[in-house]
C-alpha cells in the first residue's frame, strides 16, 4: 500500500490507465530512449561513488557470483516450465527464458527507490550486479535452443560480441566505472543533474513504460490467460529463489531484496534484441508481451513489495 | 512515357531494425554495395498493431531501401526467400531509373 | 515593462527575433513535445499538491463551474463576430470559435510565472480549472457547425471519447490526482526535477514556441491583417470577461487574473487536433495561425500583463 | 524488365497525423488491412510551407502507404476521391511486386 | 493493369540537409512548386557509412520527393545532372499516378 | 592527469570506447541536439549575467578584436599548410582552414570546466568572444577557395546572411543579451536549469561527443595519418598562438588559456553546414572527420591542459 503512494509508481499508473482509455498521450521515442540513458549512466555512477567509499568487500564477490549464476540457471526450469506448461515451441521458449535469466533495470531502479522510501538501503554494488546479470541469460537461452535443434542463425562469435558490447551493459559498467575513478569529491558537481533529478526524471520514465506496457498488454494478440498466468509465476518464482539466496549467503535484507528483486525481473531491452537477431523464429509478441506488458507492471505493483517483505522476514 | 536515366531495381524492405546488419551482410554477399535506411512510425498487419517506442528496439522497424542492378537483385531476392516468414519482412520490388548506373551496379 | 524583463518572456522574444531574421535555429520536435508533457505534469502535480495542502474550497467549486461555464459560452459570440467582422465561412468561423473558448496551457503556466513575480499567487486549484476548461468549447463549436450545416465528418460518441481522452486533459487531470494522493510529503524527492527545474525548462519551451509562432506569422498566408485584428480583439475580450467575472464571484485578485489569462488564451494544441479531425473541411493555416501566431504571443506580451492589471483593479 | 514477385498496387498517401485513423477505417472499409505510416520533415505546396513541430500535431504530416490487391485499391480510391480536398491528402498510386502476394489480398 | 489518376514523373533525391533550399530553388526555377522532404537513419555507399547524428547537419542526409509533370521533370534533370558528383546525390526517377493532376503541373 | 579526472572527460573517453568496441549505444539525435541548444543557452546566460555584473571593461573590447582577428586570420596559414604538407586541393584546403579559423563549443565550455576546477577562472565576457569567433574564418575560407580559382555555388549576400544568422550563433548573441537583461537577480529563478545542472548534462553531450567522434574514425576513409597529425599540429599551433596573443595584450591566465582554447579547437557545427552549402565540391569527411575525429578529442584529452598551462606560465 505504503509502496503505492510513491510517485514513481503512481505516474506508472497513470500511464497505464491514459494507455488503457485509449488517450493519444504519448511520451517521444528519442526522450524515452534519452532517459533510460540517463538513468543508467545515473545508477551506475551512484554505484561507483558508493563503492569507491565502501571500497571491494567480500559481499561484493558473494552477490556478483550468486547474480551470474542465477542469470546462467534460471532459464533452464523457466524453459521447461514454458514447454510443459505452457506449451510453448522449443524455440519461444528458450527465447522467453532467456528474458527471465536476465534483468529489466528500471524493476531495479524503481526497487530500490521502494528500498530507500523504506529506509532498507541495498548494497551499492548491487548496480554492478544488475550490468554483470544482463548478458549471461542469453547464452543459456541459445543453448536450450540449440539442444532442441534451433539453429542460432548467426555466428556464436558475433553474438557473444553484441551481447557482452550491449549499450546498456556498456554504460551501467562504464558509468560504474567513472563513478568509481570521481568517488564522492567529483560527484558533488554533477549531484544536482544524476542524484537530485534522478526520481524526478524516474517518475516520467515511468509514465512512458506506464503507457507501452498497457498499449502491449491490450493488443497483444501472442498473449493467452495461461501465458499471463506464468509470465506472473515465474516472476514470484524467481524473486523467491533470489531473496532465498540472498539471505543464505548471508546478504543484509536490502541487498537479498535487491538480489529477488533482479531475480524476478525480465528483461526488455537488451534480451528481445538478441533473440530478435539471434533467434528470428521467435515470436517477439510473445516474449516482449510477457517480459513488458505482464512481468514488469507485476513486479512494480505487487512483486517489489513481496520480496521486500520476504527478504525483511528471512534476512537478520 | 520514357524517363530519363537508366533503369535498375528498386528494393524495399521493411524490417525490425536489429535485422538490418543481417540483411546487409546477404546484399554485400550479392555484390550489393549501397543501402539507406528510413524510420517508421507505425502500422498494423496479420501479427497485429506496432508503434514506435524505443523502449525495446526488438520490434522497433525500419525500412531499408537498395537500388541495384536487375540481375543481382534478382540473385539477392533469391536468398531472401527463404527468410521473408521467420524474419516477418516485407518486401516490394519495382523498377526506377537512376542518373549515375554505374553507381548501381 | 518589469513583465517584459522576465527571463521566460525573454526567450519567448528571443525565439521569435530568431525566427525573424530567418536563423536556421530550431529546437527537434520530440524536445518541444517532451517539455510539454513535463510542464503539464510538473503544474498538475504542484496543484494537486497545494489542493492537498488547502483542501478542498468553496472557491474551487465557484472557479470551476465559472470555467467550465466560459469555455462553453464563450464559443458563441466569438462565433458570431467571425462570421460577421470576419467574413469567415462557418465551419471555420465554428473551428476558430472552439480555439477560443478553450484554453493555452503555456500562456496559463506564463501567467502564473509573472503573478508569483509579481507576488499576487493565484490559488492552486486553478490548474484543475485549466484542464477543466479545455474541452467544451470543442463541443459548443462543432454545435455551431452543425447548426450552420456542416456536418462533422465523424460520430458524436467517437469525438466526445477523443476530446475527452486528449493527452493534455489526460496528463493535467491525472498528474493533479497523483499530487493529491503524494501530498507535500511525497513531493519532496521529486521537487528538485517538478518546482526546481521548472522556470528554467519554461525558458527552453518559449524559446521554442517563439520560433513557431514568428515562423507561423512570417508565412502564414491566412491570415489577413483583419483576422491578426480579431485574434487581438476576441483575446482582450474574453480576458476581460474573465477577469470580470472572477471579480463578481470574489475570487481574490491573482486567481481572478489567472481566470482571465484562461478565458483569453486560446487553445493550440488540444483543440486543433480534435478540429482537423472532426471539421477536416476548416482551414488549419487559418485557426493555427490566430490562435498560435497572434494570439498567444499577445497574451505573452501585453495581455497577461492587462489582465493583472484589471484584476488589482476589481478585485479587492 | 521483369521482375520477381506478384504485382500489387501500392498506395502512399501523404496526410495530417490525425487524419490517419479515418484513413485505416477507410482501408479497413475495403478489406485492405495493411498499412505502414512513415514520418516527414517539411514541404511545400499550393498551401504553403509546413515543417515539423510537434507543438501542435494538427498539421504534423505523415505518409501511410498500403500495398493491396488491385480491385481493392481501386474500389478504396473512389471512395478515397471525395475527401481529397477537405482532406488536404497527396494520394500517390504505383505498383510494386511483392514475394508472399497471400499477405496482400 | 491500369491505375487510376493521371501519370506524373515522381524524382527522389537522397541528399545532405543543407543542399535542400538549392534543390528547392532549382525545383521553382522549372516551375515545380511542390516537394516534400523526409528524413533518414543510415546508409553505405561508395564513400562509406553513414548514420545519423545531428551533432553537426552537414552530413545530416534526407530525401526529397517531387511529383511533377514530365516535360517539367526532365527539364530539372538536365539541369541537375552537374550537381550530381559534387552534391553527391543520389537520384531515382519514377512513374506515379496522382488523383488531383491540376495540383502537379 | 587531474584533468582526465574530472567527469567530463572521463564520459568522453566512455562514450569514444563504446564505439571503438563496436557497442550499439546510441545517444538519440534529437537528444544530442536538444542538449547543445540547452548548453549554447546555458553559457549564453551565464556570460551575460556576470558581465552585467562586471560591466563592459576594455578588456572585453580587446579579447573581441582579439579573437575576431584571430578567426579571419587563421585560416590563411592553415591553407598553405594544407596545400603544401597535406597535399589538399584548393576547395578542400579552404574548407578544412574555415574549420580551424573558427571555433568549438563544446571544446570550450569542457576548458571553462577545466579552468574552474583548477580555480583559474577566464573572464565571463570570453563567451561573447567565442560567439564572435564563430563566423569569420568562413569568410576567409571562401575567399581563400575563390582566389584559388574555386567558385562558390552561392550569391555572397545570401551566404553573409546565412552565416551570420546561424542558429549557434544566435542563440549565445541572443541568450548572453537575455543574460544582460535579467542580471543575477533574474538568474536565480533559472538558475537550477541553467547553472545547477550545466556540469551534469555536459557528461551526457559528451558521452554522446564521443561517440560520435570514434566513430568518425573508425570509418573516416578521407583520413591518412599525415591529415591526423596535420589536425594535431594545427591545433597546437593555434592554440600556443592564442595563448601568446592573450598573454601579449595582458589577459589573465584564465582568459589568455581560453582564448587559446578557442584559437585552438576546430568548428563541427556552423562551419561544417555552411561549407557543404558553399563548397559542395569539398570533401565532407575530410572536414569533419579532422575536426570532429582528431581535432576534438585531441583538444579534449591533451590540447586544454596544454594551453592552461601554457597561459599560466606566461600570464603574469
Ligand atoms: N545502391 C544504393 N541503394 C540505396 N541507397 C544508396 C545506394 N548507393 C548509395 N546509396 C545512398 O547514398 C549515399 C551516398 O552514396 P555514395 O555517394 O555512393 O557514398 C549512401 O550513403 C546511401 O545512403
Ligand atoms: N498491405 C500492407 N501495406 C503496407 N504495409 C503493410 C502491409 N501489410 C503489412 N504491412 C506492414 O508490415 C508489418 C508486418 O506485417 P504482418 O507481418 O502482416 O503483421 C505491419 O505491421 C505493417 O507495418
Ligand atoms: N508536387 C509535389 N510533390 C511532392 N509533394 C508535394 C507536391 N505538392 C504538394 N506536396 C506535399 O503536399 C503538401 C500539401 O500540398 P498543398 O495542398 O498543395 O499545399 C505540401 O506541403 C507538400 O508536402
Ligand atoms: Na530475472
Ligand atoms: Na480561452
Ligand atoms: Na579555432
Amino acid at each position: 500500500m505504503e509502496t503505492l503512494l510513491s510517485p514513481v509508481v503512481l505516474f506508472f499508473v497513470l500511464g497505464a490507465m491514459a494507455a488503457l482509455v485509449r488517450s493519444d498521450l504519448a511520451v517521444p521515442e528519442a526522450i524515452g530512449k534519452g532517459i533510460s540513458i540517463y538513468l543508467m549512466a545515473a545508477i551506475g555512477l551512484k554505484g561507483g561513488v558508493e563503492v569507491a567509499e565502501a571500497g571491494f568487500t567480500m559481499d561484493l564477490l558473494i552477490a556478483a557470483v550468486a547474480g551470474i549464476g542465477l542469470s546462467f540457471a534460471l532459464p533452464v526450469p523457466v524453459f521447461f516450465i514454458l514447454r510443459g506448461l505452457g506449451a510453448l515451441t522449443p524455440v519461444n521458449a528458450a527465447a522467453v527464458a532467456a528474458h527471465y535469466g536476465s534483468v529489466s533495470v528500471v524493476t531495479f531502479v524503481t526497487g530500490l527507490e521502494i528500498l530507500a522510501r523504506q529506509e532498507i538501503p541495498a548494497a551499492a554494488y548491487m548496480v554492478a550486479v544488475l550490468a554483470m546479470m544482463e548478458t549471461p541469460a542469453i547464452i543459456t537461452g541459445l543453448l536450450l535452443a540449440q539442444r532442441y535443434g534451433v539453429a542460432g542463425s548467426r555466428p556464436a562469435r558475433e553474438l557473444m560480441h553484441e551481447t557482452l558490447t550491449n549499450g546498456s551493459v556498456v554504460l551501467l559498467i562504464g558509468s560504474f566505472a567513472v563513478g568509481l575513478l570521481i568517488g564522492k569529491e567529483g560527484f558533488i558537481p554533477i549531484a544536482p543533474v544524476f542524484d537530485g533529478a534522478f526520481r524526478g526524471v524516474l517518475c516520467l520514465f515511468l509514465l512512458d513504460m506506464g503507457l507501452v506496457a498497457a498499449k502491449r498488454l491490450k493488443d497483444g494478440r501472442s498473449l493467452t490467460p495461461r501465458l499471463i498466468g506464468l509470465a506472473i509465476a515465474i516472476a514470484l518464482a524467481n524473486g523467491t529463489l533470489g531473496v532465498l539466496l540472498g539471505g543464505l549467503l548471508g546478504l543484509d535484507a536490502g541487498t537479498a531484496a535487491a538480489l529477488g528483486i533482479l531475480a524476478g525481473s525480465a528483461s526488455y531491452i537488451a534480451v528481445p534484441a538478441a533473440m530478435r537477431l539471434a533467434l528470428p523464429q521467435a515470436d517477439p509478441g510473445l516474449y516482449l508481451g510477457m517480459s513488458l506488458a505482464v512481468t514488469f507492471p507485476f513486479n512494480i505493483l505487487v512483486g517489489i513489495p513481496i520480496y521486500i517483505w520476504l527478504a525483511q522476514r528471512i534476512a537478520s | 512515357m520514357s524517363l530519363q536515366g537508366v533503369e535498375r531495381t528498386r528494393i524495399e524492405v521493411l524490417l525490425d531494425a536489429p535485422l538490418v546488419p543481417e540483411l546487409v551482410r546477404l546484399l554485400d554477399k550479392h555484390g550489393i554495395h549501397g543501402h539507406t535506411v528510413m524510420p517508421t512510425l507505425s502500422g498494423h498487419g496479420a501479427s497485429g498493431s506496432w508503434d514506435d517506442d524505443l523502449i525495446t528496439s526488438a520490434q522497433h522497424k525500419v525500412t531499408l531501401f537498395s537500388v541495384a542492378e536487375p540481375a543481382r537483385a534478382e540473385a539477392f531476392l533469391n536468398d531472401l526467400r527463404p527468410l521473408l516468414d521467420s524474419y516477418g519482412l516485407l518486401v516490394m520490388i519495382g523498377t526506377v531509373n537512376v542518373l549515375r548506373p554505374e553507381k548501381f551496379s
